[in-house]
């Protein structure tokens, strides 16, 4: 029997009175395992991993107790936990394009967590940046120019917390769903990276996700949990094989095949043409523009109403960007027609009334989510203002029916963005967009942070929603699985421009450009 | 023709000091020259030089530069010489000859001769103070006539000597000192003078001393005799005059007049004057007491009529504004020429009835049947019913009814004043002036604007009560026609209230005239009377005394003059009392 | 209530300091509304020959009570005083008042005059102290200026006078200020640079000189004098406001609210300005208290309200020029600290109600 | 960015043209010129006693009128002939009219000509060159204190928020803040340099008498302690508003996820405060910087200035605005106009050197 590193004794936490999200938690991490936590999301597993190291809010009320190295971490000072936390308990957490300090480049970022806790200086901890940098595969990014997080992609600033996780070799390793935003080779890369840094330093792993296939991959045990509580745990093979409870085996069921109604229309709802999207790279004391970095370039495609375009592509390949450019959002050049009008020039009122019709969901649900406005006022937002005429009632009605779609209670109505889990505010975000029923969706991994049956009914609903108000998607995706019964057309990126486009179906039996055959390789491969 | 010839001159011919008189009787001819006095002064300085336009001049600014004759402080009018040893001038005063003491010089040694006078006038008047352009109109020129003689020619020839006078008070600048320099700009280098005192230290916005002049060639003159007694005179500057206080207890200066009646009566009784380290002491000022008043705009309709004058007069509580904010510091002006002999007083007497009959017609009845105007006294602990009801009945009987508690004419128009006032000091004087005002259903109201303002609007005439001051002296002369005469009403000029009577011209006329200073004296009692029974001012108060704290060191004549203090003049160091000081 | 708006006044309940503080200002303002029945030098009521009258509403010359002038009866002196309660005795009133109302009693005539708290208003001439300022004692609570006017009536006429004066450049400026700083923060460019060209001309204005100019024109009065602070407070706020709003602008949740066809407008109103707030609501208490200050120091540099109005700037002024006076630099001292801090507070306490991570334990 | 700079460094030409051109419109409608001013003096004396109240009650005008008549030694010097005036109109430029005065003053100003006072006999540059040192003392140290004190004490504050330290500092800050400058100025003065209480500090000035004979650290001595109180008194109501801001805006950002990121490094609570939340939480605090920096420089002394009998551009300004003194006043102007826009320029870059995020460009997507 391996050694207990970390365990959780009867953990309990709350924020409101008495309502626990977390009840008496017991489980422990051996040394040199890895320990995957999973349940549907809201279940507890981010603030339970986040109450080891005294991380929670201060209105968390956390009783229990947490044992590292025979020391109770809960009633340890801060200092002592200060030696701890980055050194031997490292974390990566689950929503990274908000978790990084957006005024310092993540060269810094990096470099200042292994100045912290090893003694090195300048320039061997530059050295070993640029070596973590390279492990998790964001050597080149802007050719190595010193990067701020909004600079970068999705995946590009979730690898960059794993490199600062991984910076000082930590004991224990606490990987809150590190890989969401990554395609199927980048993550195969750092799942082989945690296991090569395991068996090397000795170090384990708490990982929590919802994705089964990562955890049959990696871990040794599993917890499951469900509304705070354990429902079960043991060896990985024996639950994922056999499970005992219900609701783990909803939590593995494979993705059913969506019923999809073909509605055979031929009007492109929505039509880019050598769309191209350039990021200024500027020198540092003038801002003057150094040169474009092309992060898109002459991406041409269209959607038919009722249809479904999946994009898939490399991290950092480009799909938000395109995505946001389509909407304006972001400085774009090409063509751009939605119900055949250009709406590249439009302006003010036009452009405003046409974003009824034009919705999105954004890549980071919890950045996108004004912090001070409730969410209430955050789903209503958009039918307050394009239905002025609607009443209040109206307004909160349907409200509490998009949150009822998303899986959601509608007693939160009150809450901030903040006190939500992270496929909470994911879903939220998706219930602001639907709840316009615009013609043209993009939907940028919108359940990533979902587990499966979760993500099954918002898929459902997805589709549910297409077949009746003939809705198109854009739809991108880092999940092959999903992409394969959801969208009808395919889009794979690399480095900013289509490599491979066509019916999804034609794609997955018979990828043609290099890139794509890597990736399903990848994916499906074992 | 013969020419008189003189050591002195005054305005009616009778000088105090004889022509080997050996020192002034006020001084003390054995006073040591030793030790040093300061004291402060406002704001800041960037000129040393007090005779141009530009610049803000430090204390004393002046003290380089001496006259060709000077005062005394115990003669009204006498002046004696300074740089000149006589004066020569004809019997009908069309000029005056100075003769120049040959030892005078500047103090690098240079000696003081006409040329110097000459150029002393003439740059004065190119580039002076404007004022004095006009004090010299009657002055046709000024010629050397020796090194040691220089001649002032008048246009007219005169029969009083305040011509002479004015010649006598010239200052005599160094004439190759300015050769090199421009006159007209200010500047922080000290003047070449023949002065006494000489720049010691000079320190911008905070500091200047003067420090005595061993070599001064006028030490041995009897008219010096006791005089500039003091090694160093130091000006401390202070921005804020509270702070400037606080340097006075601190120590870092030594002496200081006081002109708060509050600070007087409440604040010196700090540890110094506990310890007699610092001397409070009230001394006599024998000067006139300043005509300082509320002064109507008589160009103004509503104020036409002296029964209003006399009405809002009445509610002035200056009895109770001595006491309450004044500490019973002052004494209320009754007169223009308050604190001397030129008062009128009680009934008119026959000489003044003499000078005042042939103008009666221009004069109130009250001027003959009555005592002299005295303003009312009030109670001093209210509004007072009786002057009340006096001021109600003044206002009825000129028209001005009450009508639902206010003020009104026959055509229904309101009875509105205001006073015009720059000084937050006067507030506290003024709001309840203005309350009891309105007492007898006025519409009063006090506004207090800057003083740049406040100058423009009184050169426009656009204001009701202000308050100002007349500038009158012992010897009144030529100011009078400023002050009071027709012909300056209508102008901005010294006759602020813009008095335009006849019969006041006709006793300007005379006052001009008069021979002796007997003669002067009545009829300048009879101008007063005349004044004062025309209401046109609400007189304020005036301090006939100097209220002044100094280090105990100091130490002065026991016959003190009566129009001057002398502190920086003809006090001395007591060496004795300063070492008792030094062992406290 | 919405189930938001009640969260927020539960959190602003939650601060103890700033309900009290609210409360306590409140009691404050209220008092101050009603100067004129607290402080006053005339009375409230006066029961006189079997009638009531009510000089504080109402004015009654002397001669209603007998007396002798038709202005407004000087309900403090003595001799008005002896006329009413002895029912119009003239005569013997101005003879010797004190005797006749020693003597009342015996009248039996059952009249009475009912005084305010304070027995004189802001600008009251106090007959009854010997010398100004004159320090506290029974009639005068805190003393008395060097006028002799009262300064606890001072105090609460010029705090209600501060208060509103505040309050109306404060909210005017706020919203000018904001509002200005919003458009250039949010919009940019060329909006941004000929706005702040136009604020650093403006900024560059001697308000003393327009102060002058328009005190020469109108008399000057507490709705000029107003109008020309706001005319240069708003500026203030400017600059803070346009740096936070060039920075949130960029927040992808401003993007989102684009996305969703939110137009500017509301973007600036409900997006940016509640996360851009800190400063605005941190600087509010300062606003409202530094225009106060701004009003004392006009009065330091003689350009403020008419003399006479009772002015707080004026209390302090005073108190720096009669050190021997301590009574009055303690009240203005007190005065100031209590509305600032009570302010301070009080926005304290909405920003918690606004900050959604504010929790109380 | 590059271009935003040149545009707004072209922009400095108009808009201090703009500014000129306003204040000139302004003092034309002034009452009471520099001619005035100028009777006001010689039959008043300097009006600048009168700010603050004066300090003397009445009695006082009948000595200052003596003592200028005595001081004239001039017998019966009198009030001011008509042609004088024509003079002194002619003299400061008034015989011309309002715009032809205004481009000359332009000109003038475009070959750096910015004049000379109308009462004294010193050029403008040479009379600002005077007062700095003054004001360099005051705006310096008074700004560098209250940044030092205001931003660990804000921070300090803020982790703390609802403690009895949190309320215990707000009270003392507010107090201070509360304490009406002047009044607390006076205090200073008369409790540590006067002579009732204790005489620990110099009343006046920058340096002692004998400075030039100090060694250097006694000349710094001697400075530290000169300005010991005039910059006590003027910083101390500046706290407040700058801690509560620093304060508010660290309680705004210390909740957000990056701050749980670099705790969750090891990070000693410093710094994570200093290192990370800082930068985020700064800005506001530059923002407001230079309005703060401009307003201790060139204005908000007056009071210390005048209290200390310091001379520096605070009494400079409002001397010239007071006395009408247009050269004086329009060169400072202009000078403290262009100082400002570079200051305010200055402080716009630094925005995006802090928030790289940051840039002016319109939004108009
Ligand atoms: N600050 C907070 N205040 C109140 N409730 C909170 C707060 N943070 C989290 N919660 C609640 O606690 C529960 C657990 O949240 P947690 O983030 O641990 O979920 P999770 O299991 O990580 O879910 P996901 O897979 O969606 O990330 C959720 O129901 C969430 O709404
Ligand atoms: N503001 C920016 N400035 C410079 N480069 C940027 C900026 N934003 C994004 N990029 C770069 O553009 C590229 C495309 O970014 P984008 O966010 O579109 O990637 P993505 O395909 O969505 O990746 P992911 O799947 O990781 O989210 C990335 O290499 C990123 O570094
Ligand atoms: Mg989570
Ligand atoms: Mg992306």
């Amino acid at each position: 029997m391996r050694e207990k590193i970390l365990e959780f004794q009867n953990l309990s936490i709350s924020f409101h009175e008495n309502k626990k999200v977390v009840k008496n938690l017991s489980f422990s991490l051996n040394e040199k395992e890895t320990l995957a936590l999973v349940g549907e999301s809201g279940s507890g597993k981010s603030i339970t991993a986040l109450a080891c190291m005294n991380l929670l809010p201060n209105n968390a009320k956390i009783e229990g107790n947490i044992f590292f190295e025979n020391k109770n971490l809960l009633n340890q000072e801060e200092n002592e936990l200060q030696k701890i936390r980055g050194n031997k308990v490292s974390y990566i957490f689950q929503e990274p394009m908000t978790s990084l300090n957006p005024l310092q480049t993540i060269q810094h970022q990096i470099k200042e967590s292994i100045i912290l806790h090893q003694k090195l200086n300048q320039n061997e901890a530059s050295k070993k940046v640029i070596w973590l940098l390279e492990m998790v595969g964001l050597s080149k990014i802007n050719n190595y120019t010193p990067s701020y997080p909004h600079q970068l992609s999705g995946g590009q600033r979730q690898r960059a917390m794993i490199a600062m996780a991984l910076s000082n070799n930590p004991k224990i390793l606490i990987a809150d769903e590190p890989t969401t935003s990554l395609d199927v080779s980048v993550e195969n890369k750092i799942l082989n990276l945690l296991e090569d840094l395991k068996s090397r330093f000795g170090m384990s792993i708490l990982f929590i996700t919802h994705d089964l296939n990562v955890v049959r991959k990696i871990a040794d045990n599993v917890v499951v949990m469900q509304s705070g509580k354990i429902v079960e745990k043991g060896i990985t093979k024996n639950i994922l094989n056999n499970p005992r409870m219900v609701y783990t085996r909803k939590l593995i069921s494979e993705p059913e095949k969506i019923i999809k109604k073909k509605k055979s229309s031929d009007i492109p709802i929505i039509e880019v043409k050598n769309i191209s999207v350039n990021y200024p790279i500027r020198t540092s004391i003038f801002k003057r523009v150094k040169r474009n970095f092309k992060a898109v370039k002459n991406v041409s495609f269209k959607i038919v109403a009722g249809e479904t375009l999946g994009i898939v592509g490399e991290s950092g390949s480009g799909k938000s960007s395109l995505g946001l450019g389509i909407l304006r959002l972001i400085s774009s050049e090409g063509e751009i027609f939605f119900d055949n009008k250009s709406i590249r020039n439009l302006k003010g009122k036009e452009l405003t009334k046409i974003r009824k019709d034009i919705q999105i969901v954004f890549q980071d649900p919890y950045g996108s989510l004004s912090p001070r406005m409730c969410v209430a006022e955050i789903i209503a937002e958009g039918l307050n203002e394009h239905y002025p005429y609607f009443s209040k009632t109206e307004v909160m009605r349907k409200v509490k029916k998009s949150l009822e779609n998303v899986e959601l209670p509608t007693d939160i109505l009150s809450r901030y963005p903040h006190e939500f889990s992270g496929g909470q505010r994911q879903r939220i975000a998706i219930a602001r967009a639907i709840i316009l029923r615009p013609k043209f969706l993009i939907l940028d991994e919108p359940t990533s942070a979902l587990d499966r049956t979760i993500q099954l009914q918002i898929l459902k609903l997805l589709a549910k929603l297409q077949n009746k108000y003939n809705m198109a998607y854009l739809f991108i995706s880092h999940d092959l699985r999903l992409m394969k019964f959801f969208t009808d057309k395919l889009l794979v990126m690399y480095q900013g421009t289509v490599v491979e486009k066509g019916l999804t179906s034609n794609i997955f039996k018979k990828p043609e450009s290099a890139y794509s055959k890597l990736l399903f390789e990848a994916a499906f491969n074992k | 023709e013969t020419l008189i010839k003189s050591h002195g001159i005054s305005s009616f011919g009778n000088l105090k000091y004889s022509n080997n008189f050996t020192h002034l009787d006020y001084v003390n001819p054995k006073a040591p020259k030793d030790g040093e006095i300061s004291t402060w002064a406002f704001g800041t300085f960037d000129s040393l030089n007090r005779y141009i336009v530009k610049g803000n001049a430090a204390g004393s600014g002046n003290i380089f530069i001496e006259t060709l004759m000077t005062e005394t402080a115990d003669e009204p009018d006498s002046m004696y010489g300074l740089l000149a040893e006589s004066i020569e001038y004809p019997q009908d005063r069309s000029f005056i000859i100075f003769n120049l003491r040959p030892e005078a010089q500047f103090s690098d040694g240079s000696k003081v001769t006409a040329s110097d006078v000459v150029f002393s006038h003439y740059i004065l008047l190119e580039k002076g103070i404007p004022s004095l352009k006009q004090l010299f109109a009657d002055i046709e020129k000024v010629e050397e006539l020796s090194p040691t003689r220089v001649k002032f020619s008048f246009k007219q020839p005169s029969d009083n000597n305040e011509l002479l006078m004015l010649a006598a008070s010239s200052s005599v600048f160094s004439k190759k000192f300015f050769s090199s320099r421009d006159f007209a700009e200010s500047s922080l280098e000290p003047m070449l003078g023949s002065g006494p005192y000489t720049l010691d230290e000079i320190e911008v916005g905070k500091r200047l001393v003067y420090k005595l002049n061993d070599n001064y060639w006028g030490k041995h003159l009897a008219i010096n005799k006791g005089r500039n007694n003091f090694k160093k005179i130091r000006y401390e500057y202070y921005a804020d005059t509270t702070a400037a206080f606080e340097g006075f207890k601190a120590g870092e200066y030594t002496f200081r007049s006081e002109n708060s009646s509050q600070k007087w009566a409440q604040d010196y009784n700090f540890p110094a004057i506990e310890k007699n380290i610092i001397k409070k002491e009230t001394l006599p000022d024998g000067n006139l007491g300043s005509a300082q008043a509320f002064f109507f705009n008589l160009r103004l309709d509503k104020f036409k009529d002296p029964k209003i004058r006399e009405a809002i007069g009445l509610m002035f509580n200056f009895e109770w504004s001595n006491k309450t904010l004044f500490f019973g510091l002052y004494d209320r002006v009754t007169s223009f020429w308050e604190n001397s002999e030129m008062q009128a007083s009680g009934k008119i007497s026959e000489k003044e009835l003499a000078i005042l009959s042939p103008i009666k017609n221009y004069l109130p009845k009250s001027v003959f049947d009555d005592t002299v105007f005295i303003p009312p006294i009030s109670k001093p602990d209210k509004v007072d019913r009786k002057n009340r009801r006096k001021a109600t009945k003044l206002l009825k009987d000129a028209g001005w009814d009450l009508v639902d508690g206010k003020l009104k004419n026959k055509n229904g128009d309101k009875f509105s004043l205001e006073i015009l006032n720059y000084s937050p000091a006067f507030d506290r004087i003024i709001n309840p002036f203005i309350e009891n005002l309105k007492l007898l259903g006025i519409d009063a109201k006090h506004t207090r604007i800057d003083g740049t303002q406040y100058t423009e609007r009184v050169r426009n005439f656009e204001w009701e009560i202000i308050t100002s001051t007349y500038g009158n002296s012992l010897t009144p002369g030529l100011e009078l026609i400023q002050q009071y005469s027709s012909k300056t009403a209508d102008v901005p000029s010294r006759n602020v209230v813009g008095l335009k009577n006849e019969g006041i011209d006709k006793l300007i006329e005379l006052a001009a005239k008069a021979k002796t200073r007997d003669d002067l004296n009545v009829i300048i009692r009879s101008l007063d009377r005349s004044l004062r029974s025309l209401h046109i001012w609400v007189p304020q108060w005036y301090k006939n005394v100097h209220t002044i704290a100094y280090r105990n060191q100091y130490a002065y004549p026991n016959n003190l003059p009566p129009f001057e203090l002398g502190a920086f003049d003809f006090w001395w160091f007591d060496a004795k009392k300063a070492a008792i000081l030094e062992n406290k | 209530m919405s189930p938001l708006n009640k969260r927020r006044w539960q959190n602003f309940k939650q601060n103890k300091r700033a309900i009290y503080s609210l409360l306590i200002f409140s009691i404050f303002f209220l008092i101050s509304i009603f100067a004129e029945f607290i402080a006053n030098d005339k009375p409230l009521v006066i029961y006189y020959n079997k009638e009531f009258y009510s000089p504080i509403i109402k004015n009654y010359s002397e001669r209603v009570f007998g007396g002798e002038f038709e202005t407004e009866a000087e309900y403090k002196t003595i001799e008005v005083e002896c006329l009413i309660l002895s029912g119009g005795m003239l005569e013997e009133c101005l003879d010797n008042p004190r005797k006749i109302i020693s003597k009342i009693q015996e009248l039996n005539l059952n009249n009475w005059i009912l005084w305010p708290l304070i027995k004189s208003s802001f600008d009251t001439v106090n007959y009854d102290v010997d010398v100004a300022p004159s320090p506290p004692d029974n009639n005068h609570l805190l003393g008395t200026d060097d006028q002799t006017r009262d300064v606890v009536a001072r105090i609460i006429y010029g705090f209600r006078l501060s208060v509103f004066f505040a309050f109306l450049v404060t909210i005017f400026s706020t919203i000018i200020g904001i509002g200005a700083g919003a458009i250039q923060g949010f919009f940019g460019g060329w909006t941004d640079l000929i706005c702040q060209r136009f604020i650093e001309i403006w900024t560059s204005l001697p308000y003393l000189y327009v102060i002058i100019i328009l005190a020469a024109v109108f008399p000057m009065n507490f709705w000029l004098l107003t109008f020309i602070v706001i005319l240069f407070s708003w500026t203030a706020l400017v600059g803070v406001v346009r740096a936070e709003f060039l920075r949130v602008r960029n927040f992808e949740y401003i993007m989102a609210a684009r996305a969703l066809g939110v137009s500017n407008f509301k973007i600036i109103i409900r997006h940016i300005i509640p996360n851009a707030m800190v400063a605005s609501i941190t600087l509010l208490p300062f606003f409202i208290t530094g225009s106060i200050a701004t009003l004392a120091t006009l009065d330091f540099l003689g350009f403020g309200l008419p003399a006479s109005y009772p002015s707080l700037g004026e209390l302090a002024l005073q108190a720096k020029n009669q050190l021997n006076a301590p009574w009055l630099g303690i009240s203005a001292f007190l005065t100031f600290t209590v509305m600032l801090s009570l302010q301070v507070f009080i926005f304290e306490g909405i920003r918690d109600a606004f900050d959604p991570r504010k929790v109380f334990t | 960015m590059l271009d935003y700079i040149i545009r707004r460094i072209l922009f400095i030409i108009p808009t201090l043209l703009g500014i000129m051109f306003l204040n000139f419109l302004l003092v034309q409608f002034v009452p009471g010129g520099p001619v005035e001013q100028m009777i006001y003096q010689f039959e008043n004396g300097s009006n600048l006693e009168l700010v603050g109240g004066g300090g003397t009650d009445a009695g006082q005008q009948n000595d200052q009128n003596q003592s200028l008549k005595n001081d004239s030694k001039y017998r019966g010097a009198q009030g001011l002939p008509e042609e004088f005036i024509k003079d002194l109109e002619k003299q400061f430029g008034f015989d011309k009219s309002p715009s032809q005065r205004f481009f000359i003053m332009i000109q003038n100003y475009l070959t750096f000509n910015f004049g000379e006072s109308y009462f004294r006999s010193i050029s403008v540059i040479d009379l600002v060159l005077e007062k700095m040192p003054v004001s360099i003392t005051l705006g310096l140290w008074s700004t560098l204190i209250a940044y030092l004190i205001s931003i660990p004490l804000g921070i300090r504050k803020a982790v703390n928020d609802g403690s009895s330290f949190d309320t215990i500092s707000s009270g003392i800050i507010i107090i201070c803040y509360s304490l009406p400058g002047f009044l607390f100025a006076i205090i200073l003065l008369v409790f540590f340099a006067g002579g009732s209480y204790y005489q620990i500090f110099p009343m006046r000035g920058l340096t002692s008498d004998n400075w030039s004979e100090l060694t250097n650290l006694g000349k710094v001595l001697d400075y530290l302690w000169h300005i010991f109180l005039p910059v006590l008194a003027s910083t101390i109501g500046s706290f407040a508003t700058l801690t509560l801001l620093t304060k508010n805006s660290f309680v705004d950002e210390i909740k957000k996820q990056y701050v749980i990121t670099a705790k969750a490094k090891g990070l000693p609570k410093n710094r994570v405060l200093y290192g990370h939340v800082f930068r985020n939480a700064m800005l506001i605090i530059i923002a407001g910087f230079p309005g703060l920096f401009i307003g201790v420089f060139f204005g908000g002394s007056l009071i210390i200035e005048t209290i200390f009998s310091l001379d520096g551009l605070g009494r400079l300004g409002f001397e010239a605005a007071l006395t009408r003194d247009y050269p004086v006043m329009f060169g400072t102007l202009y000078f403290f106009g262009l100082l400002g826009l570079i200051i305010g320029l200055i402080s716009d870059l630094v925005y995006v050197v802090v928030d790289p995020r940051i840039d002016f460009e319109s939004r108009n997507t």
